[in-house]
């Protein structure tokens, strides 16, 4: 048997955690070294899995399985198909800078006693959630996939309710209801999903009798196991709700503003750029792949819904008066734009939704982190409290700038790429729907400058004026996800490499053709 | 020799990126690098024009492919160039003015302690401009395209500490947007329709493509070059973009990026010949534009306002000559490169007019300058009758063509255009006349500011004069030189396609009537700002005249409907949000809270109750099985 | 007669015993109709037994027997246990299960 | 009895027997639901187990008959009736309903299930019955075929329904026992704290010392006439057994005067008569 690559890669940062949490209480920098180091260790095994993935070769590589509740006939069956290999990246990536970011947002108040080590706790938890994230990217077992996707909310619900952000406006208890209110509404969204996803997990088991992506999806493919087209289509809207409640896709998105605006700023990266992709990621996969025919019968429900995420996303971004709160809802316009590229059903529309689950993750985590050095300094979290900030913190206004330009999408940046190919998908399928999409462009240019220009420009305001520019650790974190940004702005080819054919196999799973062009067409 | 190509982008690129990252360390010495490299990028140019010239006129073009930017199945995107003489005489063109005004900018932002980073900004638009002229797809073109909206945004809002200059880099980048969503529109259909997006393949398919899609990309497109060039309805930007410093004022909003539309157009020509509808409307967005800014810029009382107007209008004169299709072509393209000289001579005349006035731009204060600031004046001189079509100065040239190409259309649409050309000639030569008596003719009007300052006006250094002498040469003979024996129209020809048009009415009588309109324009103004004194507090004026201050109230639509619109708009959608959308769900919480607590009242705790609850249960059970067996 | 007459006894015996656990407050008589219920369950189990002519109904009925009898020695231990900790034998009384 | 009793076809003597004693059952059930007092309940319901247990003969389980006779009713239900009378033989139910509701349920899906409980036996085809005549006689008898069975294929369930015997047993003992969790005081400070209290000194009065009457649930008289609780033990006390005879003195009295009276007045109205 050869070397469970995909196993240690999810089974390093699990451990760790468990360490970092063993970590004893009066050794806090310890601790935070530790969850580093795992994290930098993680990102090497993505870097090998990325390595050792071949576009060219089978759809999963790297695949292991085996017999885990034989009665039901789960396993545990792991393998990685491009997008999968492109998300762990993606995940592997962040973390680190993820740990860098948030190094002092869990630092115990002096109040508390010796026993309590919040620090250890935090790091822990956010290891823990990486290793989820990347076993959920890695399974190909339905069942295995939904545990996972369940249980990713444990650690969330603490990193959200029990690390809210300091800069809050009210009182202490006021934070404290409002994080609670935030984690609650964050949990309950999601496990309301996650029932009706169950459901529809069962539901699957009791049609198809196993819980096999691979077996099932090639069971459909030549025929030999049938599903009424109703089954078929009820089945499609319990897995989809789930996702749709994760991505988060209008109506279903309140929960986001609230969790990221709540949370501190690492762990709202964590939600917004890494948790949130399973749920666009899992669409591709097992929406997609399963369920091909529900899935074409959906679309014009689905794409009308991602529209409105888009541009209702956009608009009520412009009128938000909390700097997170403002990024999360850019983040659900962005989210629209992932599935708009999902379900339009075109090569480049889905390469462009996979490239942008990864853009939007880097260039999310670049804009929220660099506001939450921001915020941390100022103490604040409101818009209107800043004011010429580019006057004394050029460093922290330039990157600042360069995340919101990475945000609305700018050439050179790498969500550019990835936008003007789910652009270019859509309106080959869907003209009308490629047009509104594209005043998302114009809105994203909207939010962004008006939060730079209330921000960072104008008058320095009294309060602005001693905050210090970015600190080394700060610069550590900001300015290599800046680079990866520009990397991957200009030769975004490592990445189309490997997700080509993995959309290439989903889009035969849907049996859908790109439109042919007029001019061929015509000839 | 191709092998440079890359490298003209690539100087001021590494220009950019040293004087941005390089942090204090060379705000000594950035402004020398930044203008060694735009120098760096416009020597290769020539090198590279030398070349071109030494080969025959059909194999001038060249190309240079670096990397495959973008594939997915179908969609390829390279990092590709296509150097031919349209994109050389714009590499020309950025790169000299350029150079110029990175030299003029030395002096210009001397006390300035963020010079360096000017000059970053400066050379990363000189790097996306080039970019956006060599690229031989539509989509790096596009990244070129926006590159030139950064470098504005940045360059406007350069003293980001003055609000209004945040503002108006704002409102140009949103504005420039729409247009950027024309041209990512125009790209999506031609992939569809073409399925590429490259120059050559597209041009080259054309004959294929139905002309309603033709129509719709040639619209599109337009759409695109309206934000860029400032044509209407998307110009309300560009008076605001003044904001910014006056070098950016005449390099970006005068001579090189508000063109890149007509560059637009022109290299789409393949796609506009075979859309007449488009072009027709390409013209007569060129002509309301062409009217309204000239408008426009005879009310403004602020100089570089008042020159922004009449660069909206010269720019409509182009986009006018470009929808005239192989005719006008090649006239849109000298009147940008004479525009270039004379306007961006202007701009830097009027900087040195401010520079030498404490910063003071309402021309109502100036006034008599001309003995203060001599080759300000002369240089100022020289570029002002070049642009009202003075006779052998390069706009005479330049314009004249376009008039003649305007009436040459044919029908009564020519006889239109022909006549909004004239009108418009007459009106520059009013305005132009009326920025140039009012500010070094007449008496002088300055006044101590409120802090007691008087102004000293003085002539600026060396460095900018210098530049301001070199643009006023090429504003006196650029238009000689392209325009005797046709030279401009046979160096363009292997790209755009050159067709002589013939004017209903004899090509003499067009120039002697622009010369003519000209010079009634020239007279009024001499009337009305020559012989009387002019008031230093602006009167009341006629209605046109207050709507012409207030840019034909095109600002005020704007933010009735866009901005007042807007922010109703999204106000109400966050009320909605979080009401609404949150409310559905928090309510569905409050009632399951509810009837849980009901339902609690039910767990009395008597064990009887939960006995009763228990046989019930087992009686429907009952019925059921009875029942599932009677089915 | 046909003896499915005794099944239509111990339903009615067994509702008897049921309707009284529900009605009846005193923790011994709720005990007793228990009881009453078990012994209908017999019942039917014997005259079952007769029906299809083999003894298992009855084992049955024997180890219901058994079980009863622990169950009652229990169920009466708990019973005083709580009369003497309450001076009450109501069921009612011992109501605090509720929040 | 022969084998044939148990057969399908019964006969008119069962059916007699069964109307007669079936309608006893019944009453004894309702009569167990309906007394006031827990002693009547569970002597109407021992009744009742008793006709069951003639039932269990007359369908041929001759075995389970006897044991319920013995274990059941001789056994079980005569730990009922100590129960009953360790917790008050007197104490009456109040059969009012106190759980708002809990009545009219009760009867609501008493009478529901019961209707449905027949309505399924009646739907049942149950016409075939087999009769245990074979099954008895395989093994030689009844008893031989239960121990056949119980010692063979339920012998698991045998052995552990020993081990819940066992078990309840000790669970009952573990109940009801109470560990003395001090030491018990001796006298001398019982009478210690008597005095440290000052409350009553002397021992406590006994029943009936100052009355006529000496039983032990009869209050003595206070010298006022009023009854005194002290005096009767605190176990009556509790259950409210106290026995209040003061009222009866009072009769007692009154009867006597008036006796006296009368025999006063014969007198008189004799000595009238002879004057």
């Amino acid at each position: 048997m050869s070397f469970p690559l995909l196993t240690v890669t999810a089974a390093v940062p699990a451990v760790g955690a468990i360490l970092t949490a063993a970590v004893p209480a009066a050794r806090r920098t310890a601790a935070k070294w530790l969850a580093l180091l795992v994290s930098l260790a993680t990102l090497v095994l993505a870097a090998v899995v990325f390595a050792r993935f071949e576009p060219g070769g089978d759809r999963y590589q790297l695949t292991e399985s085996h017999a885990w509740i034989k009665d039901f006939g789960v396993r545990y069956e792991l393998g990685v198909d491009g997008i999968g290999v492109a998300l762990i990246a993606l995940t592997a990536l962040l973390i680190p800078f993820v740990i860098l970011a948030g190094w002092h947002d869990a630092d115990p108040l002096e109040t508390k006693s010796s026993r309590w080590r919040p620090t250890q706790g935090f790091f822990a938890l956010i290891l823990m959630v990486e290793a989820m994230v990347i076993l959920s990217f890695e399974a190909t077992d339905v069942f295995l996939f939904y545990i996972l996707f369940e249980a990713m909310l444990i650690p969330m619900y603490f990193l959200i309710g029990g690390f809210g952000d300091r800069a809050h406006a009210g009182s202490d208890e006021n934070a404290a209801a409002q994080r609670s209110y935030a984690a609650v509404k964050f949990l309950l969204y999601n496990l309301v999903g996650g029932l009706i996803m169950l459901a529809a997990v069962i539901g699957l088991y009791v049609v198809a009798g196993n819980f096999s992506l691979t077996e099932i999806a090639e069971a459909r493919a030549n025929g030999s196991l049938e599903m009424a087209t109703s089954t078929e289509r009820w089945l499609f809207l319990g897995f989809f709700f789930a996702f749709a409640v994760k991505a988060p896709l209008w109506p279903l998105h309140t929960w986001l503003p609230n969790a990221m605006g709540e949370a501190t700023a690492p762990v709202a990266v964590l939600i917004t750029a890494v948790v949130d992709k399973v749920g666009t990621f899992a669409m591709l996969r097992f929406c997609l792949g399963l369920f091909p025919e529900a899935s074409k019968w959906a679309t014009p429900a689905i794409v009308v819904l991602a529209l409105i995420s888009i541009v209702y996303g956009a608009l009520v971004a412009v009128g938000q008066r909390d700097i997170k709160r403002l990024v999360a809802y850019a983040s659900i316009s962005h989210f629209g734009f992932i599935i708009l590229g999902i379900f339009a059903m075109t090569t480049q529309g889905q390469s462009g939704a996979t490239l942008y689950m990864v853009n939007h993750g880097i260039s999310t985590a670049a804009l929220m982190l660099v506001a939450g050095f921001l915020i941390s300094r100022r103490g604040s979290r409101l818009i209107a409290d800043y004011g010429g900030v580019q006057k004394v913190a050029p460093v922290l206004a330039g990157t600042f700038l360069i995340g919101g330009l990475a945000t609305l999408s700018l050439p050179g940046l790498a969500p550019f790429v990835s936008e003007f190919l789910v652009l270019v998908g859509t309106y080959a399928r869907y003209p009308v729907a490629g047009i509104i999409a594209t005043t998302g462009i114009v809105l994203a240019a909207l939010y962004t400058l008006v939060l730079y220009q209330r921000t960072m420009t104008g008058p320095v305001k009294e309060e602005v004026r001693t905050l210090p520019d970015l600190r080394p650790r700060e610069l550590a974190v900001v300015i290599p996800l800046i680079a990866v940004l520009i990397f991957l702005g200009v030769f975004p080819k490592p990445l189309t490499d490997v997700v080509n054919p993995a959309v290439q196999h989903t889009m035969s799973d849907v049996q859908q053709k790109d439109p042919t062009p007029e001019v061929e067409a015509a000839k | 020799m191709e092998n440079l190509i890359a490298l003209l982008v690539g100087a001021p690129l590494l220009g950019a990126a040293v004087l941005l990252c390089g942090g204090r360390r060379l705000d000594k010495s950035g402004h020398w690098l930044g203008t060694l490299l735009a120098a760096v990028s416009f020597f290769i140019g020539l090198a590279l024009f030398a070349d071109m010239l030494g080969k025959g006129a059909e194999d001038r073009a060249m190309h240079q492919r670096l990397f495959t930017w973008i594939s997915v199945d179908g969609f390829q995107a390279d990092i590709a160039f296509q150097l031919d003489q349209l994109s050389m005489t714009f590499v020309l063109l950025i790169t000299g003015v350029g150079t110029l005004i990175h030299v003029y900018s030395i002096g210009y932002m001397e006390h300035d302690e963020r010079r360096r980073r000017f000059f970053g900004y400066l050379n990363l638009f000189v790097a996306a401009m080039l970019l956006l002229v060599l690229a031989d797809n539509f989509l790096l073109l596009y990244f070129g395209w926006e590159g030139v909206g950064l470098a504005s945004y940045l360059l406007i809002g350069f003293w980001q500490h003055k609000p209004t200059a945040a503002t108006a880099a704002k409102k140009a980048f949103l504005v420039n947007r729409v247009g950027d969503m024309g041209l990512s529109i125009a790209i999506m259909l031609m992939f569809t329709t073409f399925g590429t997006f490259a120059f050559g393949p597209v041009f080259a398919a054309t004959d294929e493509a139905s002309e309603g899609k033709l129509t719709a990309i040639g619209l599109m497109l337009l759409l695109a070059a309206c934000g860029k060039s400032a044509q209407v309805p998307l110009q309300s930007w560009l008076g605001d973009a003044m904001e910014g410093p006056t070098p950016v004022s005449a390099l970006i909003h005068a001579a090189t990026m508000v063109t890149a539309g007509v560059y637009l157009i022109v290299r789409s020509a393949d796609i506009f010949n075979a859309a007449p509808d488009a072009q027709l409307v390409v013209t007569v967005v060129g002509a309301v534009t062409l009217l309204f800014g000239a408008i426009v810029g005879c009310a403004k009382d602020d100089i570089k306002k008042a020159l922004a107007g009449s660069t909206m209008s010269q720019i409509g004169y182009m986009i006018l000559a470009a929808g005239l299709g192989p005719i006008g072509y090649a006239f849109a393209i000298m009147h940008l490169v004479t525009h270039g000289f004379f306007k961006a001579g202007l701009f830097l005349g009027a900087g040195s007019v401010m520079h030498g006035m404490n910063d003071e731009v309402d021309m109502r204060r100036y006034g008599g300058l001309r003995k203060y600031m001599p080759v300000t004046f002369a240089t100022f001189g020289l570029g002002y009758l070049a642009i009202i079509g003075f006779p052998g100065l390069s706009g005479f040239f330049s314009k004249d063509k376009i008039i003649e190409a305007a009436f040459a259309k044919g029908g009564t649409e020519g006889w239109i255009l022909g006549s909004v050309t004239l009108l418009g000639a007459a009106i520059t030569a009013y305005y132009m006349t009326r920025v140039m008596l009012m500010t070094f003719f007449g008496e002088k009007r300055w006044q101590p500011d409120a802090e007691g300052h008087a102004p000293h006006p003085h002539e600026s250094p060396k460095s900018m004069t210098i530049p301001m002498v070199l643009l006023a040469f090429g504003s006196v003979f650029a238009g000689a030189f392209f325009g005797i024996g046709d030279r401009f129209v046979a160096w363009l020809e292997p790209v755009t396609n050159f067709e002589h048009g013939h004017p209903p009415i004899s090509a003499g009588a067009i120039t002697g009537a622009t010369v003519a309109v000209m010079v009634i324009g020239v007279g009024i103004a001499y009337l009305q700002y020559g012989r009387r004194p002019v008031p230093v507090v602006a009167p009341r004026g006629s209605l046109l005249t207050r709507a012409a201050r207030r840019d034909l109230l095109q600002d005020d639509f704007n933010h009735a409907v866009f901005v007042t619109g807007g922010t109703h708009l999204t106000r109400s959608l966050v009320y909605v949000d979080h009401t609404l959308v949150d409310g559905v769900v928090n309510g569905t919480a409050a009632s399951v809270g509810g009837l849980s607590g009901r339902l609690r009242k039910l767990q009395n705790g008597y064990a009887r109750t939960y006995a009763v609850s228990m046989f019930g249960g087992t009686a429907v059970l009952i019925a059921a099985t009875l029942l599932m067996r009677a089915v | 007669m046909n003896p499915v007459n005794y099944l239509y006894l111990a339903a009615l015996l067994f509702t008897i015993g049921a309707a009284g656990v529900l009605i009846r407050r005193n923790a011994i008589v709720v005990f007793m109709c228990v009881e009453l219920m078990l012994n209908a369950c017999n019942l039917a189990f014997v005259t079952f037994s007769r029906m299809h002519g083999n003894l298992d109904g009855q084992i049955i009925a024997f180890f219901t027997m058994v079980v009863a009898a622990a169950e009652v020695v229990v169920g009466l231990a708990i019973i005083v246990s709580v009369f003497r900790a309450r001076h009450s034998a109501s069921v009612d009384d011992a109501s605090l299960m509720k929040l | 009895m022969s084998a044939n009793l148990a057969a399908y076809a019964t006969s008119s003597g069962e059916a007699f027997q069964f109307w007669v004693l079936g309608t006893v059952a019944v009453a004894g059930a309702l009569a167990t639901i309906l007394m006031k007092k827990a002693m009547h309940s569970a002597l109407s319901l021992a009744g009742t187990m008793i006709v069951l247990a003639v039932f269990y003969l007359a369908n041929g389980a001759y075995f389970l008959g006897i044991v319920q006779i013995v274990v059941y009713t001789g056994a079980i239900m005569m730990l009922f009736l100590f129960i009953v009378m360790l917790v008050g033989v007197t104490a009456a139910d109040s059969l009012k309903e106190t759980i708002k509701g809990q009545r009219w349920w009760a009867a609501a899906c008493g009478l529901g299930f019961g209707i449905l409980l027949i309505a399924g036996i009646g739907q049942a085809s149950l016409t075939e019955f087999a009769g245990l005549g074979a099954a008895n006689a395989a093994h030689g008898g009844n008893v031989e075929g239960l121990a056949a069975l119980i010692f063979t294929k339920y012998v698991f369930a045998f052995e552990i329904t020993g081990a819940l015997l066992i078990t309840a047993a000790v669970g009952a003992m573990v109940l009801t026992h109470r560990e003395r969790t001090e030491r018990a005081r001796t006298q001398r400070e019982l009478s210690e704290q008597r005095v440290r209290e000052g409350k009553h000194l002397p021992p406590l009065p006994a029943p009936g010392v100052y009355a006529r009457h000496n039983a032990v649930d009869i209050a003595g008289l206070l010298p006022d006439g009023t009854p005194s609780e002290l005096t009767v033990i605190s176990t009556l006390r509790k259950r409210g057994q106290v026995r209040d005879v003061s009222t009866e003195a009072m009769a007692d009295l009154k009867a006597l005067e008036q006796r006296s009276e009368e025999r006063l007045g014969r007198d008189r109205d004799e000595e009238e008569a002879t004057r």
